[in-house]
């Protein structure tokens, strides 16, 4: 297997509207810059892998087919890859995968939403019939399981809270994020209100128009970029949306895609050796319950590493220091977002959210109810 | 004229004739009749209530007998809604549960009737049935509390 | 296997596009009466135009106007319109190859029976009356002798 | 290009006319079949990967339901693309190169009956432009036909006769236009399906199969979106894809192609140089059976079956987007 580095990045500014642009012109704000930061033209580039979730969303089909031009990709091989709520990482894979099986030499991989097209919500829920009464939406889906959780666990109700202020206030120092909430505090968050209880509405993720990019190279194929992230391992996993018995708080797909790509990397003790992690967290009570997932905490112990400060930007495993999904979600791309902010961190690029000296990252996507994971670690140094 | 086109509104409406697919068409037409059944997996023995075309876990199709089940069952997890959303015709606060039914080994989605704040992981339900009945799973109205003390923990733990 | 169950579903959305600066001037342009196309690097003419060259995706942001009229370079003939195309009569689809562009663009051609149809034939714009800035503002192309 | 040997070893399908069925329903006894034929079960296999549209059922998330026949269970490597399942195959291949997984299940299911196809089909087309005006699939196939005859490439005699020898029914240029200069004859039949394919990789492939099609080159390209941006003549794309797959000269006894109307076929030909002695299309291709997101991944598994039985090399082609707009094409062989 050939290694993998990535040497470009490139994000949108997030925004809800994102109404002076049209779809091309968001997915190329993202592609034009990661070109840019690798120093390269689209005329360098093999191949384009591209990612979103449901094409309702924007009410095109297959948009790779519109997009192809605008991204460079004529006369090139190009993919689109949908793997719901997982796209954006599961994108970033396939793209590494090309790169490393040795088919291409530099891949652009980009993934986006512009759900100011449609209304998400509505295109979540529609009205689809023998399926079972969609109900709640999709908060009513995630907020039985962080009920299951605390349960389980028995983590003290200021969690969820915690996570939301902590995440908050790291995305002011990121320019790119879309929520920016500067007089954020644990009073804000609680008396925001309850949409679906146990989960409110400040301990949710927004809706934005988005989108990121990246450039992947070979080892021989770096150009002038001296700080690439190492692609030290990835993993995909799924596992069915229900069946009887199933966990759904920690599901087994999460764990087992951990797994083994700690095996992949050489990692044996995850919360010491990785540095810092940009993890899917769309409903705030999800990071000490991905915590657990992950293996940086034993099970019903994740809420303690964001209660001692762990997670937060100086404690010894930071947790979303972009804001996250909490402060940016642009459903295809927010994927991408976390495995380009890893990135990032390893590259030391990512300015006032940099985490001082991070050698090891890890990007963590996850999608439908809790199913699909796709991770990968990056390093600073080739593995 | 007026100012620059900066954007402009683009309808989408078309019209699929959706089928249900045997193993569906089979469990709601017993709803219709108010009836509910659930069916097991040959390798897990594990029941499914609604049934499923295969076991998700096994990846066997299930055994075509159609097991009774009962309309009383244990309330596993739920959220309280209070949030209006596209579509939504229920009164807010409403509760939304998981619902594991005696005799299945899956939980699936409805509503609770009760009020919020007495509803509990481990509360005990019975369905209750809308007076027109149609092959969809809104033929229960909701499930309501029977009285009964809450099941344990243990008792559903797996189901989470 | 009569005993499954049909039903309809109705997909239904009102998706709002915003356009961008190219897109934009264009539909802005066509609201006003008028065609543009964009310049790509080489010197080629898009029309519609789009904010990257179609070949190589370096940026266009030159518009120079193009004629009104111009060439049928293929065509096809729809006998029974569907909800949302722009004529309610029978046309002809065509892709159109305007006077002073070097691609061709995709609209109705409203020529009353396909035998006044013919590949290599000249066509002229014909604008709605009532425009909002969209495609349809041009309502179709009309065979030259007859406009 | 991938330098570790890789096969088609088993390919099922199936294909009705207007399914009852759901995904589950229809996906599961071809998932059996493919896997059963060589003896496995998910539990042998290194990667899944599935292709799929949501749109031909106009249902966000179509794909997250066939996880329920998977049998995704301990949990499975798994990914998914918005593309016909001939793309997934793409995937799995590049997967395969990595040298850690022998073995990949690549499948793809579609019911165009759900819904007006070639209308929904204008979603395809950029938003701006094009989809507003809401042109049908059909239409869009016929501008290209009449390109196709005024350049001279073909005549509405040719169509006819290609249109003839796919269905196996007689065909004439007496009958009437459905979209001129096409006749419902040279366009798809639509049909629902679904189809699996089991690759394995090196002495994996020779166990499950005593005659694997072995896959030489694989490769596949884009053009520009706009119809009037490119060639509707010639497919450049095609031509680009065939020499990365190692198709142009291969000798193939046999041509599985995605031509889902009959100008389409000599188009294809002419771009892949196809000697007259290779069989064009024997399955009968997407002018009899069209199971849209189903049909590029059936021309590979044809192909490959032709290789299984005894054919020494085959080419198979796939497509996707209005008018050829991106082409695959995978070349293979017997060993």
């Amino acid at each position: 297997m050939n290694r993998c580095a990535v040497i470009g990045i490139g994000q949108t500014r997030h925004a809800a509207k994102r109404d002076d642009v049209s779809l091309a012109g968001l997915v190329r704000e993202a592609a034009l810059r990661a070109l840019a930061d690798a120093g390269l033209g689209f005329s360098d580039i093999d191949a384009v892998v591209i990612g979103k979730a449901p094409d309702t969303f924007e009410g095109v089909m297959m948009p790779e087919l519109y997009l192809a031009d605008a991204l460079g990709a004529v006369g090139k091989p190009m993919m689109r890859v949908h793997t719901a709520g997982s796209v954006g990482g599961s994108t970033a894979i396939v793209a590494a995968h090309l790169v490393q099986a040795g088919v291409h030499k530099r891949v652009l991989t980009v993934a986006f939403e512009k759900q100011s097209e449609s209304e998400a919500m509505w295109a979540l829920s529609p009205k689809f019939p023998f399926q079972p009464p969609l109900l709640a939406g999709a908060g009513g889906y995630f907020a039985p399981l962080v009920r299951s959780y605390i349960r389980r666990s028995g983590a003290p109700p200021e969690v969820g809270i915690k996570v939301s202020v902590k995440d908050r206030k790291n995305a002011l120092k990121n320019p790119y994020a879309h929520l920016l909430l500067p007089d954020i505090s644990d009073e804000v968050v609680e008396k925001s209100p309850m949409l679906w209880d146990p989960i409110r509405y400040l301990e949710t993720c927004p809706s934005s128009d988005g989108a990121a990019a990246m450039v992947l190279a070979a080892e021989d194929s770096l150009g002038g970029v001296t700080n690439p992230a190492w692609v030290l391992a990835s993993e995909v996993r799924s596992e069915p949306t229900m069946f009887a018995g199933r966990d759904q708080v920690n599901p087994r797909a999460g764990r087992d895609c951990a797994k083994a790509l700690y095996a992949g990397a050489g990692i044996t003790e995850p919360r010491r050796q990785i540095d810092v992690a940009e993890v899917y967290v769309p409903f705030s009570w999800f990071e000490p319950m991905w915590m657990e997932n992950l293996g940086f905490a034993p099970e019903n112990e994740g809420w303690r590493l964001t209660l001692d400060g762990a997670t937060s930007m100086t404690g010894d495993l930071p947790i979303n220091p972009s804001g996250g999904v909490l402060s940016t979600n642009p459903i295809g791309a927010s994927g991408m977002i976390r495995f380009a902010e890893a990135a990032m961190q390893v590259r030391g690029t990512a300015g006032a959210h940099q985490v001082d000296g991070a050698k090891i990252a890890m990007g963590h996507a996850y999608g439908g109810a809790s199913q699909f994971f796709a991770m990968w670690l990056v390093g600073r140094d080739k593995p | 004229m007026s100012g620059p086109v900066t954007r402009f509104k683009s309808p989408v409406r078309f019209v699929f004739d959706v089928p249900a697919g045997p193993t569906v068409s089979r469990f709601l037409a017993a709803v219709a009749e108010g009836r509910l059944f659930g069916q097991r997996c040959p390798t897990c023995a594990k029941v499914y209530v609604p049934p499923k075309v295969a076991c998700p876990r096994c990846g066997d199709p299930l055994s075509p007998e159609q097991l009774p089940v009962k309309e009383t069952g244990t309330v596993t997890s739920f959220c309280v809604v209070n949030v209006p959303y596209e579509g939504q015709t229920m009164k807010l606060p409403y509760v939304y549960a998981s619902i594991l039914l005696d005799g299945a080994d899956i939980p699936f989605p409805h509503l609770v009737d009760a009020e919020p704040a007495d509803v509990r992981m481990g509360l005990r339900v019975r369905a209750t049935w809308s007076d027109a009945l149609g092959p969809t799973l809104e033929s229960i109205r909701a499930f309501v509390p029977t009285g009964e003390p809450d099941a344990p923990f243990d008792a559903y733990k797996e189901h989470l | 296997m009569s005993d499954v169950m049909r039903a309809p579903y109705v997909l239904e959305y009102g998706y709002r596009r915003s356009t961008g600066p190219v897109i934009g001037q264009f539909l802005t342009a066509l609201r006003d009466g008028r065609l543009v196309g964009g310049k790509t690097a080489r010197g080629r003419v898009i029309v519609p135009p789009t904010e990257y060259d179609p070949e190589t995706g370096d940026a266009v942001d030159e518009l120079v106007p193009v004629g009104d009229a111009g060439v049928v370079t293929t065509w096809t003939w729809v006998a029974e319109p569907a909800p949302g195309q722009p004529l309610a009569r029978p046309f002809a689809w065509a892709l159109v190859k305007l006077d002073g562009a070097d691609t061709a663009m995709l609209h109705a051609v409203d020529a009353g029976e396909p035998s006044r149809m013919k590949t290599g034939m000249r066509v002229r714009a014909r604008f709605r009356a009532e425009r909002s800035g969209t495609i349809l503002d041009l309502e179709a192309f009309l065979p030259e002798q007859a406009s | 290009m991938g330098e570790r040997e890789i096969a088609i070893v088993s390919f099922a399908e199936v294909i009705v006319e207007r399914s009852d069925r759901d995904d589950c329903e229809l996906l599961l006894p071809v998932l059996k079949r493919a896997l059963g034929d060589v003896g496995l079960t998910q539990q042998d296999i290194g990667f899944t990967v599935s292709g799929s549209s949501d749109f031909l059922g106009g249902r966000p998330f179509a794909f997250v339901m066939a996880t329920d026949v998977l049998g995704a269970w301990p949990p499975i490597r798994e990914s998914h693309v918005e593309m016909d399942g001939a793309f997934a195959l793409y995937e799995a291949w590049v997967r395969l190169q990595h040298g850690d997984l022998d073995t990949a299940l690549v499948f793809a299911f579609g019911r165009p009956s759900q819904g007006p196809l070639h209308d929904v089909m204008s979603l395809q087309l950029d938003p701006y432009y094009m989809a507003p005006l809401r042109p049908d699939a059909l239409s869009l196939g016929a501008l290209a036909a009449r390109a196709a005859l005024d350049a001279g490439l073909t005549s509405e005699d040719e169509l006819a006769r290609i249109a003839g020898e796919r269905r196996g029914v007689p065909t004439s240029t007496s009958e009437p236009y459905l979209r001129e200069p096409l006749r419902a004859h040279a366009t798809p039949t639509l049909r629902d399906g679904a189809a699996a394919i089991v690759l394995a990789a090196g002495d994996g492939a020779r166990a499950l199969s005593k005659r694997p099609a072995w896959i030489r080159g694989l490769d596949h390209r884009i053009e520009p979106h706009s119809l009037g941006a490119r060639s509707l003549t010639r497919s450049v794309s095609t031509e680009q894809a065939a020499r990365g797959a190692g198709a142009l000269g291969f000798g193939a006894d046999v041509a599985e192609l995605h031509a889902r109307f009959a100008h389409e076929e000599p188009l294809l030909s002419r771009a892949l140089e196809l000697p007259a002695s290779t069989r064009v299309n024997p399955s009968g291709g997407a002018l009899a059976q069209d199971p849209v997101m189903v049909t590029g991944l059936c021309r590979l598994g044809h192909a490959a079956r032709a290789v299984h039985e005894g054919a020494a090399r085959a080419i198979a082609h796939a497509t996707s987007g209005p008018c050829l707009q991106q082409n695959l094409v995978c070349t293979l062989e017997a060993r």
